[in-house]
């Protein structure tokens, strides 16, 4: 198995805090990576500055072995690095269907097709597609806003998956979800990690979304990596217990 | 009303508004079809800076410049001999190339920064315009500005000249509606929506922002090269910020970020203080208390209360769709 | 909504149109800068056709028949201005007076002389007259006229060799300085510094400084009232000794008020100015200060003689017949023995353009003294 | 060399009217985002109050009073209270817009009801000049220059020193803690805004004898001022003096040695470059960006 991220001595500081300091690690093809740690443990900022978000401080980023580190945000989606906001980040004028073409487009053609070529860009059929995965049916040509919270969370997460990334990193997909959208959710995720062999880093505080879904957990604490592992090793682990499990 | 007659009901409104625009100012009196034309004129402009921010989220100070450099380019070429479908396409190219070096300091620092650019940009021209004799004949302005013969028809009486108006209005009309509803106007709405997200969907903010502003810019560039041969002569008087700022007026009174928008707003703007000009003195008082008014009623102009009644009924409908879709989810689940 | 608007269009359209009946009053159509950056002429220009108006209708009338007057505001935009003659023109009026701007009476003469429309204008720019419109007609000197007996005063009177310029940059005061610069270099006098300055500037201390370096034998000052008032002010504070010479605007009765002291010595060629010694001026101002509360400038004169101009290319035809009234005007000789109204003998030659007295004055412990006068030419 | 001295003593009293009038600017920004184009009308409109209280027998000095009150009054509470209170919340835009039709609306208003005229105006400081360095200053921009450093001094000190400009400033700076921990917020919005009349009304006073009382001086002041508050940072009052002496004092270095014709386009440049280099302006802090 190929490492399809490589993360290597990350570290970010704003003024005199260190926000990040020194991670490193690797997620493999296939591989569902489960990122947790109490809240300002640095979480955030890692996965702002793996995707370009934020300038790192030091370290280096590679996908697919090429180092990104510095590129935009929108250079590195085009290389298949995808990803969700911990807040809700959906266009809410723009209809279902049109908020899933709008995050597909940029894959398809250049500038002059994306103008003079077809209004959807040729992804209506993997929108209505994407739409009936995520059972989203009736809805695709409401208005984003007009949905429920739980809706438009999976609208939200089903966005990351338009442009057919290769890795996809999600921030708290479960945040504010309801019981029954929230089972919805795992399963669409385990499918699509399935069916389409696509990677995920997902950070989340859901314990029992992470233990279930990740096939490996990664634990932050002030910072640093403290702990790497299958979830049934992470839970055991003692270290984990007193930063994070024990509260 | 099923939503086909709602869609017939449209396009037949539409027509007619198409139909009356064609067929009724034919009686109309040269006054009445010069201000019909001066609407048609600013509509276009409007409709670029509508695109530059109603769309695209940028504020530009700008847009009365770019209507003054059409305006130059269009006097200048044709009272040289040159065709004003020329001089179109200089300022086109001119307004978009300026619109898109304008647009790389702002691009710097944050977003509104690009409204004081274009500030200062708007009052360079202006000097520009009054300063260079040898270009613009300064403060004397050009006169005889020629209209232009179309397919052999010479358009130098009103209502012919109302129609290359009402024409490039429609042409423009058309550009506008298919450059919003293809992948860059989803992508000007996003990056005026929510930039991070839009960056984060593969999203080119920087490439899209400059092109919004480039191309509302050439509109403005558009709507100039029409402003000279319909007032036949330019001073850089009518090009100063105040112009900008009507134009600004006018796209925020409308409706900022509405396909429709710009035509209301111009319709206020040109229309408005003719119909209140019986109130002799008080008519720009009571302009300007309309348009207080009507923001403060509206401040997303007048398409906005369109809008507010639409979404009222649409989250109505999206609720009642809710508790259908609801167990479906969970019987899926 | 649309169809509204047309409609709404469509009537204002219809209520044009109202036919010359015998015994109607006669219907004039005034277009002027009334608000914008020519707000101030405009509104002389207005309140002086006003106070015309109601005299003439007082006595009865031109030929037994009333005068009605409607204003429009260009906004001082020509091309405003243009749909507002436009409009006037639709009405089918008697005469049309206005705009003041040149650049706005360049736009709409055309449309007057296509209309074959009398028009009795403000502006004074040197280029209007000389188009060969048949319709066109000043009510004042055209620059082309004022300015050369400038410079034959700083030439004959002062004997100065150099001189600075110092002009508001708009037409009137753009317009002013290239006829005069031309006719300094006939008199082989240098420009010793050409100032442009902003309408409503306030600050003149760089202007003046720029002066004060160039050292001239005397300053041409070309601007608004209230900047020549601003400019006295700091040519005083700054030191500057070399005469000052100018127009009107220059030695008003309005730049002595806001200027004071520092007005003293300044000398102009004043064509129509409330300050002339004469009787029927003297009479008109008194008039227009009681109705109005201010002194006007000659904008209040241009627009008062543009209603006694009317009258008496009428009265001349004996019938009101719009078409008539340029043939009228062109040749006419208008004495103030038997038109009061005209303040002072005038005579308007074939390109409309005027001749009348002017005269060169001087201030003089905060009074115009009149230093010379410039006889009509025939 | 001399000539540059003169240059600049006159500068910096031009520039000290841009100052004051650029200091209500940054207060409403600060405490409420409007941006309000009619700051130059705001200035313009006390004299004319102050005019029609001496046209009706009052005293100079109880007419003064009488204007700056009504002022507070109209372009204070009432500008608050009937436009940018509905207004605020639906963003920058609209609200600017409206501002902007309001100094249309004051500008027609004054020219209708008083006159098209620019008329004079009294002087509280007596005409005249005095000798400074040897130059020439005249008294009235001495005034003005020490009202813009007096208004200065006393706001830094009410907002520094004080409690109440202790809660002026959480208010504008955080309104949500700042309601949290019991800062009356709306009322610190409504102060600033009584303050920004009062000031106008004051820099009216000042600056009417030199601009004249006219319906459309308020043009060129309120754009000057605009100018400046971008020049000096739009979040500071500090910023906005020195923004204000240095358009001033560019605008006549400009005039002077660039060109006469282009002595506008200057400080324009001016803007840009700082834009481009310091686009928090010349004093301002750098606000923060979110992610």
């Amino acid at each position: 198995m190929s490492a399809v991220l490589e993360v290597s001595g990350i570290k970010k500081s704003f003024g005199g805090i260190t926000a990040v300091d020194g991670v490193s690690f690797d997620v493999h093809e296939g591989e569902i990576l489960g990122l947790i740690g109490p809240n300002g443990c640095g979480k955030s900022t890692l996965f702002n500055c793996i995707l370009g978000q934020l300038t790192p401080s030091g370290g280096e980023v590679k996908v697919d072995g090429k180092v990104v580190t510095g590129l935009r945000p929108s250079e590195l989606n085009k290389l298949g690095v995808s990803r969700t906001f911990q807040l809700l980040q959906v266009f809410p004028k723009l209809s279902v269907r049109e908020n899933l073409i709008l995050a597909g487009q940029e894959h398809q053609g250049n500038m002059a097709s994306r103008l003079f070529g077809p209004s959807d860009a040729g992804l209506s059929g993997a929108a209505d597609q994407m739409i009936g995965f995520f059972k989203l049916d009736h809805l695709a040509t409401e208005q984003a806003g007009g949905l429920s919270y739980g809706q438009q969370k999976l609208l939200d997460v089903a966005m990351a998956f338009m442009g057919g990334p290769r890795l996809v990193l999600l921030d708290e997909p479960a945040g504010g979800v309801n019981l029954t959208m929230l089972g919805d959710l795992k399963e669409r995720l385990a499918a699509i990690n399935r069916e389409k062999r696509a990677t995920f880093v997902v950070i989340e505080h859901n314990m029992e979304f992470v233990m279930s879904l990740c096939t490996r957990v990664m634990v932050m604490a002030e910072g640093k990596v403290l702990a790497m592992g299958k979830p049934n090793e992470v839970r055991a682990n003692p270290a984990v217990i007193e930063a994070y499990l024990g509260h | 009303m099923s939503a086909a007659t709602k869609k017939y009901l449209r396009i037949a409104f539409g027509l007619a508004v198409i139909a009356a625009l064609i067929f009724v100012p034919m009686n109309f009196n040269r006054y009445g079809l010069f201000i019909l034309s001066q609407w048609a004129v600013m509509t276009i402009a409007a409709m670029g800076l509508n695109l530059t921010l109603g769309y695209a989220g940028q504020v530009s100070l700008a847009q009365g410049a770019f209507v003054g450099i059409g305006a130059y380019t269009a006097a200048i070429m044709t009272t040289q001999g040159l065709p004003l479908i020329g001089a179109l396409g200089v300022s086109i190219v001119l307004c978009f190339a300026i619109g898109w070096l304008l647009g790389y300091p702002a691009l710097r620092v944050q977003h509104h920064y690009l409204a004081f650019v274009t500030l200062a940009f708007s009052t360079l021209a202006f000097l520009v315009f009054r300063n260079e004799d040898w270009l613009t004949k300064g403060i004397y302005g050009i006169s005889n500005i020629p209209r232009p013969h179309l397919f052999g028809f010479a358009t130098n009486k009103p209502l012919p000249f109302y129609y290359v108006c009402l024409g490039s209005l429609g042409i423009v009309s058309l550009a506008v509606w298919w450059l919003i509803r293809s992948p860059w106007g989803r992508a000007f709405v996003a990056l005026r929506e929510n930039p991070i997200r839009a960056l984060s969907l593969g999203i080119d903010t920087r490439r899209y922002t400059l092109m919004a502003f480039a191309i509302g810019s050439a509109l403005g560039g558009v709507a100039g090269t029409l402003y000279a041969p319909l007032t036949q002569y330019i001073d850089p008087v009518p090009f100063n910020l105040s112009l900008s700022l009507d134009l600004l007026m006018m796209v925020i009174v409308g409706g900022s970020g509405f396909y429709f928008g710009p035509f209301l707003g111009a319709m206020i703007a040109v229309l408005l203080p003719e119909w209140l000009r019986f109130t002799q003195g008080y008519y720009l008082m009571l302009y300007a208390l309309a348009v207080i008014l009507l923001l403060i009623y509206s401040p997303t102009g007048i398409l906005g209360i369109l809008d507010r009644y639409l979404t009222e009924r649409r989250t109505k409908a999206a609720s009642a769709l809710r508790e259908v879709a609801k167990p479906k989810l969970e019987t899926a689940a | 909504m649309k169809s509204k608007i047309i409609a709404g269009l469509m009537l204002a359209a219809l209520s044009g149109g109202a036919a010359f009946a015998q015994g109607a009053p006669i219907k004039i159509a005034d277009v002027a800068e009334l608000s914008g950056g020519g707000a101030t002429v405009g509104n002389n220009w207005k309140n002086g056709i006003d106070l015309a108006v109601e005299e003439v209708n007082a006595k009865g009338g031109v030929l037994g028949r009333k005068l009605e007057v409607s204003h429009a505001d260009s906004q001082s935009n020509p091309g405003i201005a243009r749909a507002q003659v436009q409009k006037a023109l639709d009405g089918e009026p008697y005469v049309l007076l206005g705009p003041g701007y040149s650049g706005s009476v360049k736009v709409t003469a055309p449309l007057a002389a296509e209309a074959e429309i009398t028009q009795i204008m403000g502006g004074e720019a040197a280029e209007l007259t000389q188009g060969g419109n048949k319709y066109l007609f000043r009510t004042s000197f055209g620059q082309q006229s004022s300015m050369p007996k400038v410079a034959k005063y700083i030439n004959d009177e002062l004997k100065a060799k150099s001189v600075a310029i110092v002009w508001v940059n708009n037409d009137f005061g753009k317009g002013g300085r290239d006829v005069i610069t031309k006719e300094f270099a006939k008199y082989n006098i240098k420009v010793a510094a050409d100032l442009s300055t902003e309408a409503g500037q306030a600050d003149f201390a760089a202007d003046v400084s720029k002066i004060k370096a160039a050292a001239p034998d005397a300053v041409f000052v070309y601007v608004n009232e209230e900047e020549s008032a601003r400019m006295l002010k700091e040519l005083k504070r700054q030191g500057v000794t070399a005469p000052l010479i100018g127009e009107t605007t220059l030695v008003g009765q309005k730049v002595v008020e806001l200027a004071g002291d520092a007005a003293n010595g300044a000398r102009g060629h004043v064509g129509l100015t409330t300050d002339a010694p004469v009787d029927l001026v003297k009479a008109f101002r008194e008039k227009f200060v009681k109705k109005y509360n201010y002194v006007p400038d000659h904008n209040g004169i241009k627009g008062y003689l543009a209603i006694y101009m009317v009258k008496a290319a009428t009265e001349k035809m004996g019938k009101v017949d719009p078409k008539g009234v340029a043939n009228a005007l062109h040749g006419l000789t208008i004495k103030a023995a038997q038109e009061p109204g005209i303040l002072m003998d005038v005579t308007f030659d074939e390109k409309g353009d005027i001749d009348r007295q002017g005269f060169l004055v001087e201030i003089v412990d905060g009074k115009q003294v009149i230093k010379q006068v410039l006889p009509k030419l025939n | 060399m001399s000539n540059l001295l003169d240059l600049l003593v006159a500068g910096l009293a031009t520039g000290a009217i841009y100052a004051i009038v650029a200091v209500g600017f940054t207060l409403l920004w600060q405490t409420s985002q409007t941006i309000n184009f009619a700051q130059g009308e705001f200035v313009m409109l006390p004299a004319f109050l102050m005019l029609a209280a001496m046209h009706a027998g009052v005293p100079f000095w109880l007419a003064i009073i009488f204007g700056i009150l009504l002022s507070m009054l109209l372009l204070g509470l009432g500008f608050k209270m009937l436009l940018v209170d509905p207004m605020l919340r639906h963003g920058v835009l609209p609200l600017a817009i409206a501002t902007m039709a309001l100094a249309i609306g004051i500008k027609e208003a004054v020219k209708q009801f008083f006159s098209a005229e620019a008329s004079p105006f009294p002087s509280i400081v007596p005409a005249g000049d005095i000798s400074v360095f040897g130059r020439l200053v005249s008294l009235q921009s001495l005034g003005v220059l020490a009202l813009a450093i007096s208004a200065v001094v006393a706001l830094t000190l009410l907002l520094n020193r004080t409690s109440l400009g202790h809660q002026m400033q959480a208010a504008a700076q955080n309104p949500t803690v700042a309601r949290i921990i019991g800062v009356p917020v709306e009322r610190m919005i409504l102060l600033t805004f009584l303050i920004n009349a009062f000031l106008v009304a004051l820099a009216s006073l000042l600056i009417t004898p030199i601009y004249l009382a006219k319906f459309s001086s308020g043009e060129v002041l309120g754009q000057a001022a605009f100018i400046a508050a971008i020049v000096g940072g739009f979040n500071q009052v500090r910023g906005a003096i020195a923004g204000g002496l240095l358009i001033g004092v560019v605008d006549n270095l400009a005039a002077a040695y660039v060109s006469t014709q282009y002595r506008a386009a200057v400080p324009m440049l001016l803007l840009i470059v700082i834009i481009l280099f310091r686009p928090q302006g010349l004093l301002g802090r750098p606000e923060e960006r979110t992610v």
